[in-house]
């Protein structure tokens, strides 16, 4: 179980938020909301242990996150702004090089990509990818291999409506085997029995 | 162990397959060793007496030019945070990487320093010691330059600034490769050279992996 | 947390205050006494003539150049390990001074070598070890201003401090390990000082009064950095209740 | 007179002992004064902030 | 006009404006520059000899290592697109990239070659050349790298193609840039140089510009 | 006016979309759907000049724009996938250079970023700007200056819906002008009157 206590955390010299409280059970999905700037983003990197709180702590099943950042690191997956991929390499050696990284056999990469659509794209180069499909391989990680906890930010961010639903669909069955989803969006996406957290800007 | 392995796989990969860096490196190096006798003048004699600094200096400023993409690139593109925050060790990342930085710019300046030995006009004995002290010395420079390249990323024009804080790193390694070269063109002694060239290489390791791995998770802050 | 963080600043505060009126004064003293001496009555060597005046400046600063920098790397280890509020603190304020005492010992020893040596510059081992040293203080005051959020910046430079603190034993032994133009020590060295108590004592005179300078402005930029981190936590402050 | 002069003439070395000195002082004094008013200036901006805390006046939080 | 006005000045604001960058290629050369004299030894005579192609090729260097983000950057966040889109000639375009890159590289070195040829120990006469030739010749260095950085941006083995077309095209300037310093301190006649380095200039100024715009327009394709 | 005829594009050896034809008067807004992959990218840089043709051609008022592309350049404003914001400078010196670089008056800058609700955020560096404060900035050229023709490749990614709102609006006031925009969306931003132009991927 996922949860934030008191968290507050200053960002090139102002707060973005201050005393925030967040728990995040199993099987649950909580979509952050807010203007540009409420701190979306941030709150997603704090709980991947990618920026350290200023006040305040994340803990999962009530231990502290910075007590322990590899064990936290492999029971989660974060997906960001960017799609962490090298133009250079296919989608498949992208994709395959996840899965070494993370110690899944290589052989889940061709289901992974099959998964999104991708099989027929699978030995371009990323770089010739339109916006989606390259979306799409860097969202195509998720199902790799079960991990808890997934934070997704902004993830339907260029997807067309097919994926957006595959998307859906996969993280229905990361949350029926148990797993949590944070994830932050302005629109897109509709996730049933979310539970729906706003965050308002600090200034 | 498996990301060890991912990461070095990957950045080899990238090194090689994309026929950038390794070819940069090579080409910049015999370029750059054919370029100075031609604007300091062909004596042969003069320019053997020089030689080793230049070949070295080469060596350094090759690893140089390539130093500043080894995770500015990966932070570009995301790659940074998923490494760091993915469940492995980061100086087991920072180790992968150096390692790869090393096999596509030091090895291939190993490999082909006994032809800028040739075009510089070295004898037999300090183009084996050149090769030698290259060897020891090389790994040095990208492990020390894992830590510079990790401090600076994320930082505003971040290649000059990584080479004032490494060069100065540097110094002892050129001391010792270069002047072990000098020596064994003489005849003399080289072994405490190269012992101190060794020793220099055991402490960078955990040093350079340590400190850029620390460095590493500041940026990603 | 919080209140650990402030108590120990605010005690050393509380210190400085108290110590710094004695360390000014005793700093002034110092070199007074210092110069009066080395200048005037100390005599001229019977090699170096009245050049070997130089000495009283060009050794304390080379001391205190290397001092600095062993300094801003325990502090940076202390930062580091242990997390010392003040620790990161006393690194930063170091460096500048670190580094203007080594601008003095290169000047000074360039002024030194053209009388003695002919030459103002030549590369040997302890000469190009202490430029060195220069660019490593450069490198360290350049990676502060480069990096704007002061915790980044902190860890950075300490990790940055502390993989460069290996360049201070080669300053101290190049000369032993290299045959150069430059002394080897004749102070600091195992067997006890090899110099004239005549010239040996203005000299520890000097390097007293350098000490206790380096010293006194140390607490005079810690505080001034100390204060700056509190306007900035208040104007935060400020800025969270507006919201 | 002719011991100052003497003093100043430095054995004939006056052209490097001098500098040496001088350079040394222009170093020392100038990193002393720069640190004091940097110390001083903070002191100063505390004080003001701390004065004007309870009045809750609009400040630019965007000041460079 | 205003299109070359506004790059000029975003360019040079982004090169001085943040913690100094220019101070740090000053830095770099200076660095660069004193490892020379480290790794060969201090026999100050035959240093002098081959300073001129020490610092020249320190120029090179400190031109190459900013060169790639030349056009890079642009292309990276989206606004090559709007430079060459915009309706502005691409020539001007690349005329002000090229002269803002020489106002924060080449030009810093020039003012500091004085400095180096002290610590080198240059006469007064190489000095002198020294700073000429390096005024003439660093312009012909950010013009031809133009078009390399133009011709490699976005393209895949742009390491290779960067070492392989810029290099050999800076050897003219190399030495005739070297050899007049070299003259200088023989006291010869320098004047042939000086006017072929001039020479060279001219040349590269419409063949950088208007070569590095049409590398642009390809890789915008 | 814009208009494609017989257009047809190849990239990386296998063609986008061949034979498209589509005309874009005087006020008239167009917006390009299409799975991801479909070609809206690729048509939108083909409109503004970025990409050449392999077949067909774009015309501006019958004359075709391969023959000026300076003169199409000043009549047209491209918004890509990228921000073209350089992070080191602030938002405003970010526009202000923009604003030089076609020649507007750099009075209108503060304007712009007022209209996107980035006044207060002007002095700040670009590069620590939330993902939706980059967007408003880079779409804050659109409010310099009046150009004829808007191009804007997915404008409304991670935009707030306020934000969503301000664009809509500019959007209306420049067709009210008697604007042209063509723009690629895969949701959001609600367009009265625009005629939707749906591309299917060619393979
Ligand atoms: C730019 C030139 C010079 C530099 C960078 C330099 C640097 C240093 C350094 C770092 C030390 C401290 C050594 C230690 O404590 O182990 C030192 C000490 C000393 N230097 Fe220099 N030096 C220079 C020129 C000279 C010259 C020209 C002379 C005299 C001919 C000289 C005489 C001395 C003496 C006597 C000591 C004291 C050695 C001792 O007793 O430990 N130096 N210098
Ligand atoms: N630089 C390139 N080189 C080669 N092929 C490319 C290049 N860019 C895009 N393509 C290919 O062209 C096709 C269309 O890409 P485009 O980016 O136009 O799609 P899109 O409709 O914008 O998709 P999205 O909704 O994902 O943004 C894709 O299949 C892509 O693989
Ligand atoms: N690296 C940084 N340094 C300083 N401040 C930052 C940094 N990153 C973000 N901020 C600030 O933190 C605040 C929150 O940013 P964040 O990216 O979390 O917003 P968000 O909710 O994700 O917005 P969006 O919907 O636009 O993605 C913003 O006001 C931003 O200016
Ligand atoms: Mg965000
Ligand atoms: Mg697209």
């Amino acid at each position: 179980m996922l949860a934030a206590s008191g968290l507050g955390i200053i960002r090139g010299e102002r707060p973005v938020f201050t005393d925030l409280d967040l728990t995040v059970g199993l099987g649950e999905a909580v979509v952050l909301r807010g203007p540009n700037g409420a701190g979306k983003s941030t709150l997603l990197r704090l709980f991947a242990g990618l920026l350290a709180p200023s006040i305040g702590r994340v803990t999962w099943d009530g231990a502290a996150i910075a007590d322990d950042r590899e064990a936290h690191g492999r029971r989660l997956r974060y997906a960001g702004h960017g799609d962490a991929l090298k133009f250079a390499l296919t989608a498949r050696q992208n994709l395959a090089f996840w899965a070494r990284f993370e110690g899944t056999p290589v052989g889940a990469v061709d289901g992974a990509l099959d998964r999104f659509g991708l099989g027929a794209l699978a030995d371009l180069p990323a770089g010739i990818l339109s916006a989606g499909q390259k979306r799409r391989l860097g969202l195509a990680r998720l199902a790799l291999a079960p991990r808890a906890l997934w934070l997704l930010d902004e993830p339907t961010v260029s997807l067309d409506a097919a994926s957006i639903e595959i998307l859906g669909g996969l993280i229905w069955d990361h949350r029926a085997a148990g797993g949590m989803v944070v994830l932050a969006t302005h629109d897109g996406l509709d996730l049933p029995g979310a539970r729906v957290f706003t965050l308002e800007p600090a200034a | 162990m498996n990301a060890f392995l991912a990461v070095l796989r990957r950045d080899l990969r990238l090194a090689f397959a994309q026929g950038g860096s390794v070819g940069l490196v090579v080409g910049f190096f015999v370029i750059a060793a054919t370029l100075f006798p031609l604007a300091s003048g062909p004596e042969r004699a003069e320019l053997a007496r020089v030689a080793p600094a230049v070949i070295w200096i080469g060596a350094l400023l090759a690893t140089l030019l390539s130093l500043d993409r080894m995770f500015q690139a990966d932070l570009e593109d995301g790659s940074l945070d998923l490494l760091l925050a993915g469940g492995a060790p980061s100086s087991l990342v920072v180790l992968a990487k150096c390692l790869a930085h090393w096999l596509s710019t030091g090895l291939p300046l190993v490999i082909v320093s006994p032809l800028l030995s040739l075009l510089l006009g070295l004898d037999g004995a300090g183009t084996i010691m050149l090769g030698k002290t290259l060897l020891l010395g090389t790994p040095t420079l990208s492990l020390i330059g894992a830590v510079g390249a990790g401090l600076t990323v994320g930082v505003r024009r971040a290649g000059i600034l990584i080479a004032v804080l490494v060069l100065p790193l540097y110094v002892p390694v050129l001391i010792f490769g270069a002047g072990a070269v000098d020596l064994a063109m003489l005849g003399l002694d080289t072994g405490p050279s190269l012992a101190l060239l060794g020793a220099v290489l055991l402490v960078s390791l955990p040093v350079g992996t340590l400190g850029a791995a620390a460095a590493l998770r500041l940026a990603a802050l | 947390m919080m209140l650990t963080r402030l108590a120990n600043p605010t005690r050393f505060m509380r210190l400085a205050d108290r110590l710094l009126p004695w360390l000014a004064a005793a700093t002034v003293l110092a070199f007074a006494a210092g110069l009066v001496w080395g200048l005037g009555f100390a005599p001229p060597d019977y090699q170096q003539g009245d050049t070997v005046r130089i000495m009283f400046v060009h050794v304390p600063a080379a001391w205190l150049a290397m001092f600095g920098y062993s300094f801003m790397a325990v502090a940076s280890f202390v930062a580091l390990v242990w997390k010392h509020p003040l620790a990161d603190v006393a690194a930063k304020a170091a460096a500048p001074l670190g580094a203007g005492f080594c601008l003095i010992a290169l000047i000074t020893g360039s002024l030194w070598g053209e009388p003695m040596w002919g030459t103002w510059w030549v590369w040997d081992a302890r000469l190009t070890s202490m430029l060195v040293l220069f660019f490593l203080y450069v490198g360290y005051i350049a990676l502060w201003s480069a990096i704007d959020e002061p915790e980044r910046a902190a860890r950075a430079a300490a990790i940055l401090a502390l993989v460069g603190a290996v360049n201070v034993p080669i300053v101290k032994f190049s000369v032993d390990w290299w045959s150069t133009l430059h002394q080897p020590a004749s102070v600091i060295r195992m067997d006890g000082p090899t110099i004239d108590a005549s010239i040996l004592w203005p000299l520890a005179i000097n390097a007293l009064a350098f000490q206790l300078y380096f010293v006194t402005v140390l607490l005079w930029r810690m505080k001034a950095e100390l204060i700056g981190r509190r306007i900035r936590a208040l104007t935060l402050g400020i800025a969270a209740r507006e919201a | 007179m002719d011991d100052l002069a003497q003093f100043l003439a430095m054995g004939g070395y006056a052209a490097y002992v001098w500098p040496a000195f001088g350079t040394t002082f222009l170093v020392v004094i100038g990193l002393a004064v720069a640190s004091w008013r940097r110390l001083k200036s903070a002191e100063a901006r505390l004080a003001l902030l701390e004065h004007s805390r309870p009045a809750r006046r609009a400040r630019p939080r965007t000041a460079a």
